[in-house]
């Protein structure tokens, strides 16, 4: 999974993988303005402390309490007396294998990333979008996320409407490629 | 005078614990009561039984004298313990306990009608030879400008009924008078139930020293040494630490002998606070704060004794439990209050339900709480939600402490004040103790360095994928539960 | 020597806890280990690394000196905190880990060899004049009947490498000495990887009193005051405190004076104790404890220091943080030890899974704890899971602060001791301080009052009806689940 | 409900109303033995301390921890320093009134007082079978309990069998009543 994580001016693309409370890391190199050191991956673990709020962090040898409070779309993270608004979504959708294989290479199928409610589908049948461009907006746990178009295409079906309780992994627009590979 | 057998607790929160545990080391029952959003709160849950009170707003429950009476009486209660805060400091319901045959645990409320008289407690430490800040009595809007310019500029505006720095307004010049009186009075009013405001010179930059006393009633009085509360904001006690650091001996012995004069000259009884500031090498008297304090357990840490056990033995007529000579200081203590507030927001009140809590433990730690996971943060109350206490051979020993106690300390569902306090502990001026009652203005959590933005960008990554991944983990899936649990049990008759 | 930065903590439960604790008070990284049973535990969980070790046993767990030395030094770590029990008085471990580069927190080697030869002490306790218990050195099976009838009966079995009052077996006549020998190796073997034991002379109704030392390794040595532990059921310690009551100056002085002959004489460094019997006017040295004990709190709470960052300290080559002139007891403490253990039941190990805890708290209690909730209490440990430590003026309101933490402390899912202690603080003898020995020995819940009937009663009537119209209550009914997140969450790496 | 304690040689039957955390218990006054002083109903409270076995019981004004684990077939009720075996089983099972509504006053169904496991169910169809009979026997938390025959009838129906897990209220056998009131 690809995330990509902002504080103030400073914007960050990490690839995380891993299960449960442990996480594997790996920063993008390409930003200056880098958050994490690029270039090696860092294995954390984020262990529940109490209730929704309070983990302990364990990275690079070490191990400290954080406070992650969803907040007006953003997350405020506290670590000792510092608290920052972070603004943290996924960086690209991944289109659907299963889509490409039971169907047709033709297709892109844009799943939702999330459990949650889907607060905007803007997209309509036959509108022509461009890669990056937002197909659909899913809220959960307060967090609004946008789920973005992979790659260029022609909207086939809008399967969600604004409003609608989603699964995670569940189609809400099918594209027609405009360019197959 | 009666040996105690039940008390009557007519506080709630942490306080009302400390007081139900100093019941049980004396063998007298701790009786509880309760508002509504109170019922599963640990003070309700310890005690022997418990009293359910009609509202939330305080006028109907903490505040609510005649039925507190009623309540005891009811219940058999031999003595009321008022906590602090609330009617700690009221004299008529002070009278009315005495009237209805249950002692207050207190001073008589002749005392405490000269302590909530700030004018006539200055007269009172005057005449016995200490120094007190120039001053009004309780004033009229119409006198306002007249007396104020008799006191001089700045000054501070602080409520006759008051305590704890609440409707406390610094003034600095005439224009700002009449604005901020308005607002003292509102506040007074709201707190205390009593609008009156009286004027009190402004010192720039002292220390808040307070000295604690013990009285019998019948002259007899002693100090437990001093305090340092000089880490305030809006006139609020964030940190207190005993001793003060950097305190002469001539000083603490000038203090503590003026706080027992005073003591003895208002025929004070129980547990009680004379309040000071210190500038340079000299000291004022500003007021006594007529009950068991919130930081009482910081003279308790570095004497070794108990006041709240010493305030029931007086209450039953006993002499005071250990004199003079008994009394000796070891160590340092520091407390830290950790508030439902936002100190990245102006320290406003942080509402909210309770989640999930992990108190901090281990040597040289205690920690009086009144937490519960599913206990909802008030408007209605002080936002106090524990006191985290910190004990050590040394105060560099007792910061480390602190601060470790502190990063143990997990608090979900609201924000508290914790990263202030580790923010305090860091500061060169508090390191050295050279620190005065500004020093909470220069709280500023600064640019974060690069090492904590890389921390807090790993945890909200690894947060973020772990929610996409994981989105029923035990934490938040369970809480609601929890909280409904809770509130179900707690619904006591 | 090296300033410490990383300190790897070769132990488990609440004395991992306590050396994590001190490691945050100093600025050390704390380091874990932890066997499959414990990835879950708070020691794993505080510290800021922790490695795996490849199963629950001791020998391939906390007891596997080469794989802990290896972890050390792959983590980086400077020293290594061995804890009590385990390998902390294995002489090997400690020159394995000096040989390794890493400092072992404790006394060097060649003190642990002569602690850990109990002739050879005894010898070095005679040089300095100090009166020892006739008894043997180690003894193979073909001699011991003649040494025994030397030493005389009633003797003593105790193991060479022991300590904690594992593989002690009392033996009143000579037909018994044979199988209590062969109980007494197995045992020393289980507990400590040595099949070695020693006779020596019993003792009828001694108290047990020992001294904590702390020395600096190059001669300098002061002692803390002693301690009680005259309350034991099979030679383990139940109960602690500190002062011993009834303790003369004179004698006071004398095991002082000698427990620092005794400590100077073996070349000590670290915090140790010296154990005594004390009988009459009289005092014999039995042994050294060459380790941290489990109940050094008892001494930190009267003598308000701390053992565990002094034993860092002195690891780090720093001084003693303090002096003998610094040294003074205040007030009194005691210590419970609130094991998984069924003393209804002939004090046998209690095996479950802890399914929820409540840990007492407020003025004057410190619990150092291990406990979580789905924790196993396992067959290969300690059944440790708590103390409490209770401080106080006065040793009467010791003992009622004990009363009301162990009152306050739940425990759901194992039997534990604290029914004992309970019982214990209650009887006379333990109220006015004249037990001994043998106190333990006279525990027995007795006939139940009417009171105490009427409670169980109601408690087991409402506990049915409850079960039958509340069948889906929060307690036993989420149990599981926190124990399923709780064993998720605790599998680290 | 009607329940009966035993503690040692004492036995005493309780008449138990309430709900959730709060229970009214009446001893009934015929026992001379009796554990509760006779003839006055008390309200007690059992709250939740930790886990599934310790409790706070508030009983007289007064509050104690209390620890309960139920163990071969009994309650072991740990107070203070004093642990006690308690055996404690349902007094007199409650005749249906909704079997009596719905069929005849003719028949009886005997119901399970909890959900559990049958562990015994001895009776078979056409038995003669007296009051105070047991009709089957229903685990639950590792207590036994014997469901008994309100009143003298024949067995019609046996409709559970030893092994089986029934739900609370289930009817575990039906009679037909000797006598008909």
């Amino acid at each position: 999974m690809r995330i990509e994580i902002s504080i103030g001016g400073r914007r960050q693309v990490v690839a995380v993988e891993g299960a449960g409370a442990d996480a594997l890391i790996t920063p993008s190199g390409t930003d200056a303005e880098g958050l994490i050191t690029p270039g090696k991956a860092e294995g954390v673990r984020l262990e529940p402390l109490a209730g929704a709020e309070c983990w302990r962090l364990v990275a690079g040898g070490r191990a400290v309490p954080v406070r992650v409070r969803p907040h007006a779309g953003e997350l405020l993270v506290t670590v000792g007396s510092i608290r920052l608004p972070v603004r943290v979504r996924r960086a690209l959708p991944v289109p659907s294998r299963r889509g490409a294989d039971s169907n047709s290479t033709h297709r892109i199928e844009v799943r939702a990333p999330m459990p949650g409610l889907v607060s905007a589908a803007p997209l309509t049948v036959g509108r022509q979008v461009g890669a990056g461009c937002v197909a659909a907006v899913v809220e959960a746990m307060k967090m609004q996320m946008e789920v973005f178009v992979p790659a260029p295409g022609i909207v086939e079906e809008v399967r969600v409407r604004s409003g609608q309780e989603v699964a995670g992994g569940q189609v809400l627009v099918v594209l027609r490629a405009q360019e197959i590979s | 005078m009666p040996t105690l057998r039940r008390l009557l607790i007519a506080n709630r929160g942490e306080i009302a614990v400390r007081v139900v545990r100093a019941c049980r080391d004396m063998g007298v029952a701790p009786l509880a009561v309760f508002a509504p959003t109170d019922a599963g709160a640990p003070h309700v849950r310890m005690a022997d039984d418990a009293f359910p009170l009609p509202g939330d707003a305080p006028a109907e429950s903490y505040l609510n004298g005649p039925l507190l009476v009623e309540t005891a009486r009811r219940a058999g209660a031999d003595a009321i313990h008022p906590g602090y805060g609330f009617l700690a400091e009221n004299p008529s319901f002070a009278a009315a306990c005495e009237e209805a045959g249950v002692v207050f645990v207190g001073p008589p409320s002749s005392s405490l009608e000269i302590c909530g008289d700030k004018a006539a407690a200055r007269t009172a430490a005057a005449s016995v030879g200490v120094p007190v800040l120039e001053g009004s009595g309780p004033i009229e809007d119409g006198d306002a400008e007249a007396t104020a310019s008799k006191v001089g500029f700045p000054l501070l505006i602080k409520a006759v009924g008051g305590g704890g720095g609440k409707g406390i307004h610094l003034v600095r010049s005439p224009g700002d008078l009449a604005g901020a009186l308005r607002l003292a009075r509102g506040e007074a009013q709201a707190a205390f139930g009593d609008p009156r405001v009286y004027l009190e010179r402004w010192v720039e930059g002292p220390r808040h020293v307070e000295v604690q006393v013990l009285a019998d009633g019948s002259g007899e009085v002693i100090h437990l040494g001093e305090r340092d509360c000089s880490v305030q904001r809006r006139h609020q006690k964030l940190i207190e630490e005993a001793p003060a650091p950097g305190l002469s001996a001539a000083m603490r012995e000038g203090l503590t002998s003026a706080a027992v004069r005073v003591a003895r000259a208002i025929g004070y009884r129980s547990a009680g606070t004379i309040e000071f500031l210190v500038e340079g090498d000299r000291f004022y008297f500003i007021e006594v704060n007529a009950r068991l304090q919130v930081e009482h357990p910081v003279t308790e840490a570095v004497t070794g004794l108990d006041l709240v056990t010493a305030q029931l033995a007086i209450a039953a007529g006993d002499p005071l439990p250990f004199g003079q000579e008994e009394v000796a200081c070891r160590g340092h203590a520091i407390e830290c209050r950790v508030s439902a507030e936002d100190p990245h927001g102006g320290f406003f009140p942080s509402i909210g339900r309770i989640d999930g809590v992990r108190e901090p433990s281990g040597a040289g730690i205690r920690v009086d709480s009144g937490l519960y996971a599913g206990q909802a943060a008030s408007r209605y109350y002080d936002p106090l939600l524990a006191k985290v206490i910190s004990a050590a051979p040394t105060r560099d020993a007792a910061i480390a402490r602190m601060r470790r106690a502190l990063l143990e300390f997990a608090v979900s569902g609201v924000d508290t004040t914790i990263p202030f306090h580790l923010w305090a502990l860091d500061q060169p001026a508090f390191a050295d103790g050279s620190y005065d009652v500004r020093f909470a203005d220069g709280w500023d959590q600064g640019p974060a360095s690069p090492d904590c933005l890389r921390l807090a960008a790993l945890a909200a990554a690894a947060w973020y994928h772990r929610q996409v991944t994981s989105p029923a983990l035990p934490t938040s899936g369970t809480a609601p539960k929890w909280i409904a649990a809770a509130r179900d049990e707690g619904l006591r008759r």
